[in-house]
């Protein structure tokens, strides 16, 4: 066990933050029992000023995470000097084996966070609240994450011991070596490139073909996430490279170091951004066959895949940045 | 977009005349907040000055000093030990060294009477430091005389005031040649207080210590990385103490802020019930406590964090000397070198401000839902 | 016999004692070719190839310090093995950096180095012989005793 | 502009309980745009309770309020205040006004939530204050104000949003006679402007003035006399 003021911090978020979730879920599920959007009885007035506190509890919470998740991947990185053969966040990531699904369920806590919130804010505009049912059962799905969330972590600071030898980013992501992040590394930069390239592309085309003709909204949301995945991939196999200057060094989390003037945070911070926003516009896309959102819909999306297409532009702006900017040449080497 | 931002100056500005409206009742809850916000940044911040402050200290000792021990206790060590422990790997430097304390009747202090080894002294030469020069109202060309345990009086010609980057490491310290401090304390020739040894790599410390005990089992090695460890470990629990009893304070304060959330005044209440009939909107109603909130939390950390930025470099700490230090009586003019860490501020933030904002979400709730139309009842 | 000889000619064109080595400092954004740490946080370790143009690549141990040159062209494209000038590595007892070819390789023992089990560098036979006693080391090794899958091997903890 | 119109409204407190009243039992009621009219009655005739929940601050246990094709009843209180604040402007018994603010912040407070353009706004309430004879007054504290200047007040700042329909509930109660014509005076000149307005009050000075259209009596939660309407 490890415990310095960053890991209480985070120990005590993810406590709050599934104590408040269980009060808004349990609040809402008592709304989706008794809801009677037609009826005007003091019972459905008390429901309906509930909904006010689980969604300032869900907002709160959500913005808790986001702040735990930046927090916890810096904290990651600064306590990488106290374990042996960890030098980023990776090693830190891999003292014990959980260490990963926290970092993923925290990222997986952002993502719905931004789903459900977008949810509520649709909802929140039409008359008759026609989502009311849905989200608060979506609460049932975001709670188990929560709640997984905070065993994990707790059992990954339990697991903390300064003696563990872990292994480094080095080790792991190395195309010689085996699993995902392995893979990862193995995939050629050209095709990394490639592959960025054409998702981007895509994606901000189905992006402004949302603008102009207000019509697929899923295929943004669906375009966006596979642009998410595949710069995550493109980040580990080529653009970390570049910023590094080094041809072999594929780890995504020491692009987040001072000495690499805290590139990665400029880089994950608008893909996350725009990816969430990308996400909540597909969730909402489906609902616009519902009569009272025939006229929300269209708007809030408009807006979302707006600012979403703004911040994925500044993702590529940044990468392609981090690598004309780089001292690194690999021309004949890639391609 | 333009109207979202309008709407929250809008907001902000109500807060702003609402919270001066009421000073009795937010300037309570400020000064709570702000105390408390005072009291874990001055042990934050006192903690870790005092901490750095033993790691300079510390930094121009030696990695091992090698003492005797005899019948449990400290005694003069022979410089032939230093033959005798043989050729260690690891060590590249050894040599005895001579210290003592001195009680100074004249001014009730503690000196520490050293002989440098890094500058010849002439016999009756000293080179005395700042504090001293300050209390005894001595400077250079004068002369201080001291009465030895033989009843003699021995006087110093003050040849040099130390200057320091940090007063703790030379505050009290008087350096005098060999010879003198020999006679003085009445010490034989070829027997010194202590012997250092100089290890390069800090890695190979333990072994070099392992084998000086070994080789020289009437004697005690303590490792600099010891000493450091030991004042880290006495900070951290006199820090750890008064955290425990802080998170006590820190849960009144959260039960306090509850309190003060949800007890409104009748006023209020019929404040918030006016609003409301008037046009504004549940989450209108919670967006203003929200923006109440931060400017609360915001001016308490500002001003409980400035007054602990005073209290610790500016005021010496006052308030929690006695429980936090113990050093000697000689540090008058002692100073903490002001230091701000980011990471610091942000866990102080968070220790302070998240718990009050949790408090308050349901209080503001209870409030923002009252009925619109109270006001026609 | 010849190599017996040979290995006496090495012994005695090398001497027993390795010269202390005129190296440049890491800065500290210089990164590890193998690795890609900063290398200016583990002054024990520090390990450079210098190169006839005065540029220099500075390593966190050893180990990395062997990767790199047994797979040139990977780790510096772009760099000829003859245009080394001097190989240092960082000796553990007095953190002077000496040459590589002359230095003794510890195996195996319980001194770790920012990236793990290392190749602890010692600039005498009896340092090493004497660090293997202490430190529990598996075995000593020279400069070209260390191959590639040695080093494979080191990694994953395994010494023989 | 359309008529309000309710049908069968029906209002209950502590409903399910012991101590459950029912305020309004079944109410029908037609109210005409640009006229005048006054619930009349003794108080807990329900008058007040009724004025609420056409003017949106509540909402009727059964039955339906509608404003031409719009339904005013059965809609979530977040909806229920976007109409109030655009559609209402309401003048309180007790005037309501916020101690501690200037009369002009007073009357800008019902915009605040909407975020329009500060010049803006603070340039037609202090039109309003001038309209109503208060230009004068505009930085004073609503402490210092008279009886029939804090009402003047407050009719400003139910007029800021430019509401089509003004509602005022027992507003002569707190002012003598002569207060009371000129509020009427000021009424009619709202109803002038093309205002629909709504009273309570049992004060003849209100429900007897040549401006009053009509005049709805209620007894016990029900219209006394149905047939008028």
């Amino acid at each position: 066990m490890l415990l310095n003021p960053a890991i209480l911090a985070l120990s005590i978020v993810s406590f709050v933050v599934a104590c408040m979730m269980l009060l808004a879920t349990g609040f809402g599920l008592q709304v989706v029992r008794h809801w009677d959007i037609g009826s005007g009885s003091e019972l459905q007035l008390t429901m309906e000023r509930r909904t006010y506190l689980i969604s300032t509890l869900v907002a709160f919470s959500f913005m808790a995470e986001l702040v735990a998740l930046l927090l916890f991947i810096y904290n990651a990185e600064q306590i990488s000097s106290q374990f042996v053969g960890a030098m980023c966040a990776t090693g830190v990531l891999n003292v014990d084996p959980y260490g990963w699904p926290t970092l993923y369920l925290k990222i997986a806590i952002f993502f719905s966070g931004a789903v459900w919130l977008t949810l509520n804010h649709v909802d929140n505009k039409a008359r008759d609240y026609p989502l009311v049912r849905v989200k608060y059962g979506l609460l049932l799905l975001i709670l188990p994450l929560v709640i997984a969330e905070l065993v994990l972590q707790t059992r990954y600071f339990l697991g903390m011991d300064p003696d563990i030898i872990t292994s480094c980013c080095g080790s792991l992501f190395t195309p010689e070596g085996q699993g995902v992040a392995a893979e990862l590394s193995g995939v050629e930069p050209g095709t990394a490139m490639l592959l960025l390239t054409v998702s981007g592309a895509a994606a901000l085309l189905t992006g402004g073909w949302y603008l102009f003709q207000r019509k697929s909204g899923i295929a943004f949301a669906v375009t966006s996430l596979t642009t998410f995945l595949i710069a995550l991939l493109a980040i580990v196999s080529c653009v970390a490279l570049y910023i590094y200057e080094h041809p072999h060094h594929h780890c995504p989390f020491c692009i987040l170091k001072e000495g690499h003037d805290f590139m990665g945070y400029y880089l994950y911070i608008p893909l996350f951004i725009a990816t969430a926003m990308a996400l909540g516009a597909g969730a909402i896309a489906p609902l616009r066959n519902i009569t009272s959102l025939k006229e929300i819909i269209p708007a809030e999306s408009r807006q979302l895949i707006g600012v979403s297409m703004l911040f994925m532009l500044l993702f590529y702006l940044v990468a392609a940045y981090a690598i004309l900017g780089s001292n690194l040449t690999m021309v004949e080497v890639w391609w | 977009m333009k109207a979202f931002i309008r709407k929250q100056r809008y907001l902000i500005d109500f807060t702003l005349s609402s919270l001066l409206r009421r000073p009795g009742k937010n300037l309570g809850l400020l000064v709570v907040y702000s105390l408390i916000v005072f009291l874990l940044a001055s042990v934050m911040l006192f903690t870790h000055a005092l901490r750095s402050e033993a790691r300079l200290v510390l930094a121009d000792s030696p990695e091992i000093i090698l003492q005797r021990m005899v019948a449990g206790r400290h005694d003069l060590i022979p410089g032939s030990y230093l033959e005798k422990m043989g050729r260690i790997r690891g060590v590249i430097g050894k040599h005895g060294r001579l210290w003592g304390y001195f009680y100074d009747p004249a001014v009730q202090a503690n000196y520490t009477l050293m002989v440098p080894r890094d500058r010849q002294l002439a016999e009756d030469e000293a080179v005395i430091g700042a504090a001293i020069a300050r209390t005894r109202g001595v400077s250079r060309g004068d002369f201080l005389t001291f009465r030895s345990t033989d009843g003699n009086a021995y006087s110093f010609r003050v040849s040099a005031i130390l200057a320091s980057d940090s007063e703790l490491v030379s505050a009290d310290l008087i350096l005098v040649s060999e010879q003198r401090f020999r006679t003085f304390f009445g010490i034989p020739e070829g027997y010194y207080t202590d012997l250092v040894l100089n290890v390069r790599n800090p890695k190979e410390l333990r072994k070099v210590a392992e084998k000086l005990t070994l080789r020289l089992p009437d004697t005690r090695p303590i490792l600099r990385d010891e000493i450091l460890r030991t004042y880290d470990a006495i900070f951290n629990w006199r820090q750890g103490i008064v955290f425990v009893l802080l998170t006590g304070t820190i849960l009144a304060f959260v039960i306090f802020a509850w309190d003060k959330a949800s007890g409104l005044s009748a006023e209020e209440r019929r404040e918030i019930g006016i609003l409301k009939a008037i046009g504004w909107e549940t989450s209108d109603v919670i967006r203003m406590k929200f923006w109440e909130g931060a400017i609360i939390s915001l001016s308490a950390f500002l001003l409980g964090y400035l007054t602990a930025y005073g209290h610790v470099f500016y005021a010496n700490a006052g308030l929690f000397e006695p429980v936090l230090k113990g050093w000697s009586v000689l540090y008058p003019e002692f100073r903490l070198t002001p230091f701000i860490d980011g990471l610091q501020l942000a866990t102080l933030f968070f220790f302070t401000v998240f718990p009050y904002t949790v408090a308050t979400i349901v209080p503001i709730w209870r409030a923002a839902i009252t009925d619109p139309d109270t006001v026609m009842r | 016999m010849k190599t017996l000889l040979s290995a006496l000619l090495l012994l005695l064109a090398t001497g027993l004692f390795a010269q202390p080595l005129e190296l440049p400092p890491p800065g500290p954004r210089d990164t590890c070719p193998v690795c890609g740490m900063f290398v200016a946080k583990y002054p024990e370790w520090v390990a450079t190839v210098l190169y006839k143009n005065g540029h220099a690549h500075h390593f966190d141990g050893a180990k990395d310090l062997f990767k790199y040159l047994h797979d040139l062209p990977k780790w510096a494209p772009g760099h000829d093995p003859k245009d080394i000038t001097a190989i240092g590595v960082t000796e553990y007892y007095g953190l002077t950096r000496i040459d590589a070819h002359d230095a003794w390789y510890v195996i195996g023992s319980d001194i770790l180095g920012p990236m793990g089990h290392e190749l602890v560098p010692l600039e005498t036979k009896e340092d090493a012989e004497e660090f293997l006693q202490d430190h529990g080391g598996r075995q000593i090794l020279r400069f070209d005793q260390i191959s590639a899958p040695l080093l494979k091997k080191l990694d994953q903890g395994q010494f023989d | 502009m359309e008529p309000i119109q309710l049908h069968q409204v029906k209002k209950a407190f502590n409903q399910g309980r012991p101590n459950e009243f029912w305020a309004i039992r079944g109410v029908d009621l037609t109210i005409q745009p640009h006229r005048a009219t006054v619930l009349k009655g003794p108080s807990g005739s329900g008058k007040t309770t009724l004025l609420s929940m056409i003017g949106c601050l509540s909402r009727p246990t059964s039955g339906r309020i509608t404003r031409g094709e719009q339904l005013l009843s059965g809609l979530p209180e977040r909806f229920m205040t976007e109409i109030r604040r655009r559609t209402f402007g309401f003048i309180f018994q007790q005037f309501n006004l916020i101690k501690g603010l200037s009369v002009l912040e007073n009357v800008m407070l019902p915009a605040y939530p909407l975020g329009p353009d500060h010049a803006q706004l603070s340039r037609s309430a202090l039109e309003l204050l001038h309209q109503f004879g208060l230009g004068t007054k505009a930085e004073s504290r609503v402490e210092w104000l008279s009886g029939g200047e804090a009402q003047r007040t407050a009719i400003c700042r139910a007029l800021i949003n430019d509401p089509e329909i003004l509602i005022a509930d027992e507003p002569t109660a707190n002012l003598d006679s002569r207060l009371s014509r000129e509020f009427m005076a000021i009424v009619d000149g709202l109803k002038q402007t093309g205002k629909t307005i709504l009273l309570t009050s049992h004060d003849p000075v209100v429900f007897d003035s040549p401006v009053v259209d009509r005049v709805v009596e209620m007894s016990d939660g029900q219209i006394m006399d149905p047939s008028c309407c």
